[in-house]
């Protein structure tokens, strides 16, 4: 098993999500984070004082999927995340040893 | 009867006649006959029934907000409805730009860490200063006394009735009066925190206010809007200054505007200033409590008229005109020089505005309050965004740059634009008036940077003026108050 | 005319005179003149054309909000333009207390899940005992029936006209006085619901209401207010308890609060109470919605006066004493015993100060009013700090520490403090006033905590009370309303 | 006098004696002693000494709110009080409802990355309209001209004083009514744009609204609210549409809710429209926002009674019936098609019903008023959930389907409704009152529709009507006024 | 070392958090996320519109765990959050190399 | 490659941006996150409930690095972050297989 870690833009998640779903990954989970990268924050004012807005909000979306799947859920993810503009993110895979429904208590990749 | 004992027959006939105040109204009718008409209480001859022609007088007087009959036993000696129904809707209002105007205005700009501690900023003073106002303050304002401070016959509000009239003006409840006023005495002290926001300790600012009252706000008031004040041009003949000043330009936003600026300095600045970014954390709360100050405003200006008249018409316009204007102003000068118009632009030139028609409003003509608009949109743009820059104080909500700056500026134009034409008064004052007025911020600000700078010490070097460094980078809510602003999960 | 017919003669002219009254100003005025005024229009003689000197006289009558000259046919029949203009201010107000006062200050102390199910109340039963007054409540409360319900005479305000006055008082507009008491009704039940927060069903909230307006409040409200009413000392001779409540220390304050304890306790504790943490949200909207609930009690209490009128005013003063002195008591106390002054503390101290001096506002002086403050700012403390903890039921947001609690405090102090120094009312009430408080306290409490359990079993057993404990734990915002009450992404 | 030469001797007395007004005060008077009244200061002859007979009659009239004696110099010439202070109240309700009312209940609606465009829309549009309305605004709106707009003469407020009446209304201070009338300039455009919320440039805003003014509001207002407009069936006997409308069901909610349609279609949808979810941000700043509206409705309505009599007490009256009734009449409505009653369906409602009842508010009873909420809690609904999916148009905040559909229902009712027991001046008009509300409303459709979409056109080719796709998909906040609503860490 | 990410219904957070403290695990990092899986969301209308909430509030635990305590507590974890209702979440196991105390610069199990 | 998971005290987020800037680290990712640690909470009281607020808020930095830079990021981020109070946080190393740069589709080190 793998955990995917994709860093996307947050107006892409539904399209990110559905182009998941048609894989058949029923189960992901997101969170609201800021990035920093080379894509240029903005600058807010108030009154005198000046605030670069360095990190910009991006979505995390987290997916734990069989090694078979890794591949065409990169795939699916690059491709509906993409739009060829700085700062559409990243996408990571890292190792994931072990799996737990809690419901169940079943383990390995039928949990996920 | 106490009150008369002290100090002199003079003094206590100012006192009777007066305290009278605040507004316009007051300047533009006799107050010789408010005087006649206590002191017949005073001396409690039986006064004669009134005449038909005598009862018709009195109650065309209410309508005209004027004197009533002297001499005569007025069959509606008590307060006239619609000047009264006025004067508590413009106290409503008023305590309205504190609570919760103020509040948010203040609260949005700090830090979420922080936004609590705003909130009780406000809530302190409210409670303490309507102590000290109830024990000993309305009284050493309006009270007899001298020329700078008044005295203490009427502590505790001792010998005050319902039904009584005259302290404040014809036809308004002298009650509402003193509860009119303590509004003001609410909120100045509460603005001078805005410049400390983020880093001042809540004892502190509850001990520093005690005292500035007595030592600024109480003497202040009393120079400028009781009768035998020092600064008070339209009532007290003998005025060392005779200066005019509607409803608090130098009282209000001058004295917390100038001892914002000494006490923010000898505070220091927040951890990190210039730093670490202290954006505001609620832009939406600022620009509701901008709205609240524009609404509530209204009780200020048009309120310090003293009854529903002609003057409390004026001010009521010039109010209304000066701050949508300024607002507008501000934002459009941000456009052009900084690329964008900000929410915090057109709330920052609204207040703007306001602060500086407060010391006009019922003396100047609304095409005068356009231009000081004009003014009101720039200057303390400037002062703001430039020279606070340039000098490096860290007024963290601008209370010096808005007030400080905004109510010098309206004090002295007052005395440029102040016409007959929006009110009698000042035809006999408009002589040297534009000096008075420059004379009367002068001793405003010498005595607001003087008493605070030796309040701030004081409390310094008792209980201290600052929250710890641990305790400022959590955030003075949880560390202060116990609470948190927000728990969104 | 069927309002005649029905019940006697006596409670015909009693009703005709009035319904006269909430307020104190009402108090001091002679209630005979009216009945008499209205007896003329009732048996329908043509009356006489007024002379010049009661032409002037009912002139002088509107400015001492006065009754008019007897008999005669009054140039000046219709509202009088500025208790009218008050009371249409307080009316404004007090909705502004519930629309959207109240709703924030409770839905700023429940978990952020169920703030909408908290705004929801507010507005269901806004909307609900408006549709009630209007159909029956008004005339159950004010028009004719015995000394413990009114009649349908009035029913869908048949036979009220714009320009009638006297249903309320002499200068104010019938109709005003129907949407000044529309406010009361509304914010009474609303008040309630603070305890039983964050588990009731919304069903359950409006049907309870539905029932318990007729039950309790329309029953309540008229023996207290009504000029036949068993409990109303001022106006009605034979009133079975002779006590006084200036602006609804038992309508408004008690019958919520005891009804509030009851409803809890049968509706059980929330899921995971004492042990997961149910922090308020948003102390933020708390003391938004307090300082909305400040102003707005201007209009609930001085606007109880039914008149710009000095009783009004000293309504309005010893208001705003109370309110602010007892949030700045409370905080201190805090301070004290719990290490730290909350603005949660502020906020409970300013509105129990409120509840307190409700049933005195225009009965009681200054001075009384801030020893009231006191016992308000230490007295709800201890009963919503330590009593609820001893006791152990679930009253989320402390209607009962502080509507019940203070409610009762103030209609029993109010039997102390009442002085005719204030309010002449007072002075023919005065002898064995302390007794007949307490025994409208104790009937008070004994409706509320019989009708409310009753009440709720009904409900219990019909529809139900409590959302499902699915429900409860996800919220009822979105179970029960389909919304959120904030999406920050 | 510059402005009695422009147009002919009849339009100037038209002029003089009123531009006068809105409400049905007005309606109920004699028009034609205003008139006299005026004329007499016109041709400065100088006037008689009244006697003591007239002194009295006079004020009479203040307490009626009716006209003075004429030909004789009043001593109460000035300002009434009750009226007057009532008539400032209403102003600063009125203003209460854009600042911060709408900008809130708006707000709450938008997704979090536009709240501020939706604030710094209000603010821009309050003071751009303020700027308009002293500069020329409000001389074409009330000063003479022809039917369809008035004329430059009181430009800059030229020829107004602080002491003058009659303009609104017989006891209400001149300004007093031009910054009443300015509440209701800035409210009405700044309806529309929470149709087009989301997308469209700021700088668009402030544009199209400059030239809608003079093409849209200016006209329209004087139409129908000046003494000589051609819908101002009260006041121009010689008027082309004799039409009523109370507080602007056609003026303000129709013209901006017709608008809105055309302005939103022309400008398109939202990105992603109809695909991506669009929920509101926050739930309680709509209802917050929704309280501030029902409550400043009172001044909006109330208010234009011009004076505190019995016409407003009516018009109060039916505003708070028909909105808490609407507002209930939704939700149950909700409850029964869609399973849930919402929040937004309770605020929905009672705005509906704010803007149904504000054509009629003082022309018809409280009966008509409760079938008229059954109305405003149905139609609109429907016009919102079902009639705009069919269409398809994205009315982002759904300006059509509550200020336009229920604005035109309003007008109809209005017609229908208007009684002579509400209103003395319906009596002379109320034949083919319906048709002539019907001709009204067209016309106003037509001017509006027709206006708007050459204005959209014009701006959309100059300036540009959108922002960027990139600033759209990331907010206008950081884009357009580089700030952020919130930042809560 | 192992780190466990467990992803669970709110309201279980206060269980977990003592039954993880029951086994001596003295640290542990919570964040908000939402979930996306076979439990659905509701449903929320705001006048004509509707939107379906498919995501919905869990709560994600992180924990680095020394190798001998991943079983127990996982059995902690498992046993705490259970509801046996549709949406209980899941438990993923994957490999950490290094930690560091940033105070004291320990590093290893020490560290943890 | 590494991903480096960093558990900061909030006011250290701009420092440890900088460090690792210094270092040519262009990228990461920051979220913000609850402690539970040996750092004891505040406690708040409202009226008579007392609340433990066990909970403290921190930021966590996710950086994915090459192998080559670990090293000196990890040295970076323990100087920056550093009070030497209880709190100060943790950081932890994980392998990371593979990195996609979402616009250029770009993976392994380049991707970073
Ligand atoms: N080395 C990294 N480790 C973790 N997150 C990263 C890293 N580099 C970039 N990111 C994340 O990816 C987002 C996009 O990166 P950025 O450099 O702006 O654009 P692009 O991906 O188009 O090159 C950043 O905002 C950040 O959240
Ligand atoms: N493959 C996955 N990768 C990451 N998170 C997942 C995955 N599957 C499920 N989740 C998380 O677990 C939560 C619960 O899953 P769900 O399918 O709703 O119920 P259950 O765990 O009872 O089968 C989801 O909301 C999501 O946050
Ligand atoms: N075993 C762990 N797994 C995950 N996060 C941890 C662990 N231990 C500590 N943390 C995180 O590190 C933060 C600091 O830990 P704490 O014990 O309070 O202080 P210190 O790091 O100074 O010993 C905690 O608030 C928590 O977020």
């Amino acid at each position: 098993m793998k955990k995917i870690e994709a860093i996307i833009k947050p107006f892409k998640l539904e399209e990110v999500k559905e182009a998941l779903a048609d894989l058949g990954i029923e189960g992901m989970t997101v969170s609201e984070v800021k990035g920093f990268g080379r894509q240029k924050g903005h600058t807010e004012i108030y009154r005198g004082s000046e605030y670069t807005v360095d990190f910009l909000p991006k979505i995390k979306i987290e997916v734990v999927v069989t090694d078979a799947l890794v591949e065409g859920a990169l795939g699916a993810i690059v491709k509906s995340a993409k739009t060829g503009k700085i700062g559409d993110g990243k996408v990571f895979v890292s190792p994931v040893e072990e799996a737990i429904r809690i419901r169940t208590e079943e383990s390995g990749e039928k949990a996920i | 009867m106490k009150k008369y004992t002290i100090p002199s027959r003079l003094a206590a006939v100012a006192l009777a006649a007066g305290c009278v105040l605040t507004g316009g109204s007051a300047f533009s009718q006799e107050t010789v006959t408010t005087v006649t008409e206590t002191i017949a209480v005073v001396e409690t001859v039986a006064p004669a029934e009134p005449t038909v022609e005598q009862r018709i007088a009195d109650l065309e007087a209410y309508v005209n907000n004027g004197a009533r009959t002297p001499d005569v036993a007025s069959k509606v000696s008590g307060p006239g409805p619609g000047h009264n129904a006025w004067q508590m809707a413009s106290t409503a209002l008023v305590l309205f730009m504190t609570l919760p105007g103020l509040a948010l205005f203040y609260g949005g700009l700090v830090r979420s860490k922080n936004v609590l501690s705003v909130l009780a900023m406000t809530l302190g003073i409210a409670g303490l200063v309507t102590i000290l106002w109830f024990l000993c303050g309305y009284s050493l304002t309006f009270s007899g006394g001298s020329a700078f401070l008044g005295d203490l016959a009427q502590a505790c509000f001792n010998g005050m009735k319902p039904g009584n009239v005259g302290a404040g003006y014809h036809w308004i409840s002298d009650y509402i009066w003193a509860m009119f006023q303590l509004t003001f005495a609410i909120i100045t002290p509460a603005l001078i925190f805005g410049a400390t926001a983020e880093r001042m300790k809540f004892s502190a600012v509850l001990l520093f206010t005690a005292i500035w009252m007595f030592v600024v706000y109480f003497p202040l008031a009393h120079m400028v809007w009781a009768a035998n004040g020092f600064m008070c041009g339209p009532l007290n003949p003998d005025a060392g200054i005779k200066a005019i000043d509607f409803a608090g330009g130098t009282v209000v936003h001058m004295s917390s505007g100038w001892s914002a600026l000494v006490l923010c300095i000898i505070l220091g600045p927040r951890l990190g200033f210039g730093k670490q970014p202290m954006a505001p954390h609620s832009m939406v709360l600022c620009m509701i409590g901008t709205g609240m100050l524009f609404v509530g405003w209204f009780g200020f200006n048009a309120g310090s008229a003293l009854g529903a008249d002609a003057i409390a018409s004026n001010a009521f316009t010039t109010t209304f005109l000066c701050a949508a204007t300024a607002g507008f102003v501000w934002a459009m000068v941000e456009w052009i020089t900084r690329g964008k118009p900000s929410v915090l632009g057109f709330c920052s030139g609204i207040v703007a505005g306001l602060v500086v028609i407060t010391p006009a409003a019922g003396f100047v003509t609304p095409s005068s309050a356009m231009i000081m608009a004009v003014a009101a949109g720039i200057v303390p743009f400037f002062a703001v965004v430039y020279l606070k820059k340039m000098i490096g104080y860290d007024d963290a909500l601008d209370t010096f740059g808005v007030h400080g700056v905004g109510g010098t500026m309206g004090a002295i134009l007052t005395g440029v634009f102040a016409s007959a034409e929006a009110n009698s008064v000042v035809e006999g004052l408009k002589d040297g008036l534009l000096m008075n007025q420059i004379l009367a911020s002068v001793l405003t600000i010498v005595l607001s940077v003087v008493a605070t700078a030796i309040i701030a010490y004081i409390v310094k070097f008792t209980i201290g003026l600052r929250a710890s460094e641990e305790v400022e980078s959590t955030g003075l809510d949880t560390a202060e108050h116990g609470e948190e602003g927000y728990l969104l999960d």
